[in-house]
C-alpha cells in the first residue's frame, strides 16, 4: 500500500489486501481550478461512477503529462528533482497498472521502455568511446521537456485567469452605426477561407463514397422471401430455382445469394427447413420440414439441375 | 501565519479626509460603475436599473448630472432619452465617423468556396470550378470576387471556346497575410487543423498552387480584342 | 515645392502664451475626434485608421498618451492592444457588469494549454506543439482554437515540408487584456529559465539530486526563526 498526497496532485494505491479490490485513483486537479474553463477531466468523478475501473489513462494527456504529475509527487522544484527515482516512479506506476490488466496506450509503454533504458543509462558509468548521449544528458533531456511543459501549463492559467474581455472587462455595448476600421471593403480572414475550402471539397469527396455504395439484400429479406417459399418445398429444390426473379440483376447476386445462404442456416436451426448438398460446389437443395416426417431418401432427389 | 501586529495597511485617502472630501470620493466611486454599466450595457440603460446595481445610499440623480457635465465638453456625451441614459458621439463630431465609414462586406459561403478554390486549384477556369463545386456558378459571385481585387483574370486556356483562366493577386496574399501562395495550408496542414476529416478517399488531394505570374504553357495571354469584350480596359475620363 | 517662410509650425508648449492656449485648443480638439471614433467602436481601432482621419500634423501618440490618462480613473478605461485601441470597463468593476457578461466557451484543457503553447512560442508548428505537450494533438482541438479567432496561421517553416506555423492574433490581446505579446504573463521567467527554446539550452542542466543530508556549499542551514517562519515545526496538538 502506498499513499502519496500532496494538495497538487493526488496519487493513490490502495492494495485492499486481496489482490481483487486493488485501486487505483489518480486526480490531477494541477491547472485551473480556480477558473470555470477548464472542460473537468474529473477521473474522480469517473472513478465514482464505476468503482471497477478506476484507472483512467485518458485522464493524462500522454506520458509527459503522467510523468510531470509524478513529479509534483517528489515535492520538489522541477530543477531539483532526481529522474532516476523519476525514472523508477513511472515504471512502478506502469507495472501496477498492468497488474490490474489495464489496457495501456502504446506510448505509455514507449515511455516506460525508454525510461528503463535511461534507468540503466543513469547507473551503468558511460563509456568513453560511446557516440550516444550520457545518461545524464538523456536525464537533462527529459528535465527540460518536463520544466518546458510545466512552463506551458503555469502560463496557461495565468492567461485564462487574467481580466477577460466579456467575462471582467467590457467593450461598448452599444457601438455606433458606424464602421471605424477601414482595411478593405470586404472582410474574411484566411481561416473563413479555408474553412470554406475544405468543407467545399469534404462535402464533394463524400458524395463520391456514397455512389459507391451498393444495395444489399438483408437476412430479413431474405428470411421473409425463404418463408414465403416454404410451403411449396414440400420436396427438393434448388435454391436457385426459387431465387431466379431476385437474381436478375448481376449487382445483386451475390447479396441475394449469401443472405439467403445464411437465412436458411438459421431456419435448419430453428427446425424449419432441411438443406442438402452432394459435394462442395454442387447444387444446395431445400426443404421444408414436414410436421411428421417420413425420412425421404436420397433417390428422389432430383438430380436434371446443372 | 501571524503577521507583524504594526503591518503596515495602504491608507484609503478618504480615511484621513473631512466628510466633505469623503461624500466626493463616494460620488466618485459611484460615478465610475454607472459610467460602466452605461458603456457596456447594448440598449440605453433606465434609471431603475442603474438604481438596482448601486449601493442604496447613492443618489443617482445627482450621480447622472455630474457625469453629463463631465461628458459635456468631450467627443461623447451622456444622453438621457425618457428615464433612460446613453453614450452618444458628440455631434459636432459626427462628420468625423460619417465621412470614412466604409461598408464592411462579408463574403457569401458561395463566393468564398470559390475564391479558395481560384485560390489553390488557379490558373482555373469557370467550368472548372464548377465541376469542383458540382454546382453552376452565377455570374454575380464571380463578380463580387473580382470587385474585391482578390482575384483576376489570368488569360485564355487553349483549349476549344478559350475559356478565361483566373487566378489570385498580391493583394490577396497581403489581405490573407501569406507570404506566397506556397504558403497556402495542403492536405496534411488542413487535416491536421480538423477541417478536413481524417477519412477521405484515397485519389483525395489538395494542390499546391502554382506560385508564377507568368502564363502556363496552356494559356494564351488576353489579346486586344479580349481586353475589350471582358472590359478589362482601365476607365478613361468622360 | 518652396514652403512659405512663415509656416504654421506646431507650436511648442513653452511658446508665447497665446500661442500655447491654441495648441491646448488644438491638442483638444484632435482629443476629442479621436475620443470620439473609439469610443463609438466596440472593437479596437488601429492608429493607422486613426491617423487618416486627422489633420496630417496631429501627434496622435501624445494625443493617445493624454487620452489615456485622462481616463485611468474612471469607470472606463483607454486600451492598447498591438498597434489598436480601445474603450474597455475599468478591471476592478467587474462586479458590477456581471449582467453584461457572455456564457464563455469552455476550452478544454488541452486546448488551453496549446494556446498558451502558440502564444509563448510563436511562430510554432504542429509538431513543436506536440513535442512540448508530449501528445499526439487532437483532431479539432486546433480547429476549435482557430474558431475562437485567437490564433491564426501565420505561414510556413522554411524546412523541409514546410509545415504552417500558429501564432497569436490581435483579438487574443485584446480578448486577454494584453497591450502587446511582451505583456504575456511569466514570458520573462520562462525566456530566462530557457523553456521556450525548443531544443535543449547548452547551459541546462539538473543538478545531480543529493540524497545527503548534509548542505551543499550554495545552502545555509536553517535558522530558529526560518523553522518557525516556515512551519517546519512538528505539529502540536490543540
Amino acid at each position: 500500500m502506498a499513499t502519496v498526497r500532496n494538495p497538487a496532485s493526488e496519487i493513490k494505491v490502495v492494495d485492499a489486501g486481496d489482490g481483487i479490490d486493488e485501486e487505483v485513483t489518480v486526480a490531477d486537479s494541477n491547472i485551473g481550478e480556480q477558473t470555470d474553463l477548464w472542460s473537468a477531466t474529473a477521473p474522480v468523478d469517473r472513478a465514482v461512477a464505476d468503482p471497477q475501473f478506476t484507472i483512467d489513462v485518458d485522464g493524462f494527456e500522454g506520458p509527459l503529462d503522467l510523468l510531470l504529475t509524478l513529479a509534483r509527487t517528489q515535492k520538489v522544484d522541477l530543477t531539483k528533482i532526481s529522474i532516476l527515482a523519476l525514472a523508477e516512479q513511472y515504471l512502478e506506476f506502469i507495472e501496477e497498472l498492468r497488474k490490474l490488466r489495464l489496457e495501456l496506450a502504446a506510448d505509455y509503454l514507449v515511455m516506460a521502455a525508454w525510461l528503463a533504458y535511461l534507468k540503466s543509462r543513469l547507473i551503468i558509468p558511460d563509456m568513453e568511446e560511446d557516440d550516444e548521449p550520457s545518461g545524464e544528458e538523456l536525464a537533462n533531456q527529459l528535465a527540460f521537456r518536463l520544466q518546458r511543459l510545466e512552463g506551458m501549463r503555469n502560463a496557461a492559467n495565468l492567461l485564462v485567469n487574467r481580466n477577460r474581455l466579456t467575462r471582467d472587462v467590457f467593450a461598448r455595448g452599444m457601438p455606433e452605426p458606424v464602421i471605424v476600421e477601414k482595411r478593405s471593403e470586404f472582410n474574411a480572414t484566411l481561416y473563413d477561407l479555408l474553412t470554406a475550402y475544405a468543407a467545399e471539397r469534404q462535402r464533394r469527396s463524400h458524395s463520391t463514397v456514397r455512389i459507391a455504395r451498393r444495395a444489399v439484400w438483408s437476412l430479413q429479406d431474405a428470411r421473409n422471401v425463404l418463408f414465403k417459399f416454404i410451403g411449396t418445398m414440400k420436396d427438393w429444390a434448388s435454391i436457385d430455382s426459387f431465387l431466379m426473379e431476385y437474381l436478375v440483376e448481376p449487382s445483386m447476386r451475390t447479396s441475394v445469394m449469401a443472405s439467403t445462404f445464411a437465412a436458411s442456416l438459421e431456419l435448419v436451426r430453428e427446425g424449419k427447413l432441411e438443406v442438402q448438398q452432394s459435394a462442395a460446389f454442387e447444387p444446395l437443395y431445400l426443404r421444408a420440414v414436414a410436421p411428421k416426417v417420413v425420412p425421404s431418401s436420397t433417390e428422389e432427389m432430383p438430380g436434371n439441375h446443372v | 501565519m501571524s503577521e507583524p501586529i504594526d503591518a503596515e495597511v495602504v491608507p484609503f485617502p478618504h480615511l484621513v479626509k473631512s466628510d466633505e472630501a469623503r461624500a466626493e470620493t463616494q460620488l466618485n466611486s459611484q460615478m465610475r460603475m454607472v459610467e460602466a454599466m452605461i458603456f457596456a450595457s447594448s440598449e440605453p440603460v433606465s434609471e431603475k436599473s442603474l438604481n438596482e446595481r448601486l449601493p442604496d445610499d447613492a443618489d443617482l440623480p445627482a450621480i447622472l448630472i455630474s457625469l453629463q457635465q463631465t461628458y459635456s465638453q468631450r467627443g461623447v456625451n451622456l444622453i438621457r432619452s425618457g428615464n433612460n441614459w446613453a453614450f452618444r458621439t458628440a455631434e459636432d463630431l459626427a462628420f468625423i465617423l460619417q465621412r470614412e465609414a466604409v461598408e464592411q462586406r462579408r463574403l457569401s459561403r458561395a463566393a468564398l468556396e470559390m475564391l479558395a478554390i481560384i485560390a489553390y486549384h488557379q490558373p482555373v477556369t469557370r467550368a472548372e470550378i464548377e465541376e469542383i463545386r458540382g454546382v453552376v456558378t452565377s455570374k454575380g459571385t464571380l463578380d463580387v470576387l473580382l470587385e474585391t481585387g482578390w482575384i483576376r483574370m489570368r488569360g485564355r486556356r487553349k483549349t476549344p471556346g478559350r475559356p478565361v483562366t483566373y487566378g489570385s493577386t498580391d493583394h490577396f496574399l497581403d489581405h490573407f497575410g501569406l507570404g506566397e501562395l506556397r504558403d497556402l495550408p495542403g492536405l496534411d496542414e488542413l487535416k491536421g487543423a480538423g477541417l478536413l476529416q481524417s477519412q477521405l478517399p484515397v485519389n483525395f488531394s489538395v494542390p499546391v498552387p502554382d506560385d508564377s505570374d507568368e502564363l502556363g504553357e496552356d494559356e494564351d495571354p488576353f489579346t486586344l480584342d479580349d481586353i475589350e469584350e471582358l472590359g478589362l480596359l482601365p476607365p478613361t475620363g468622360d
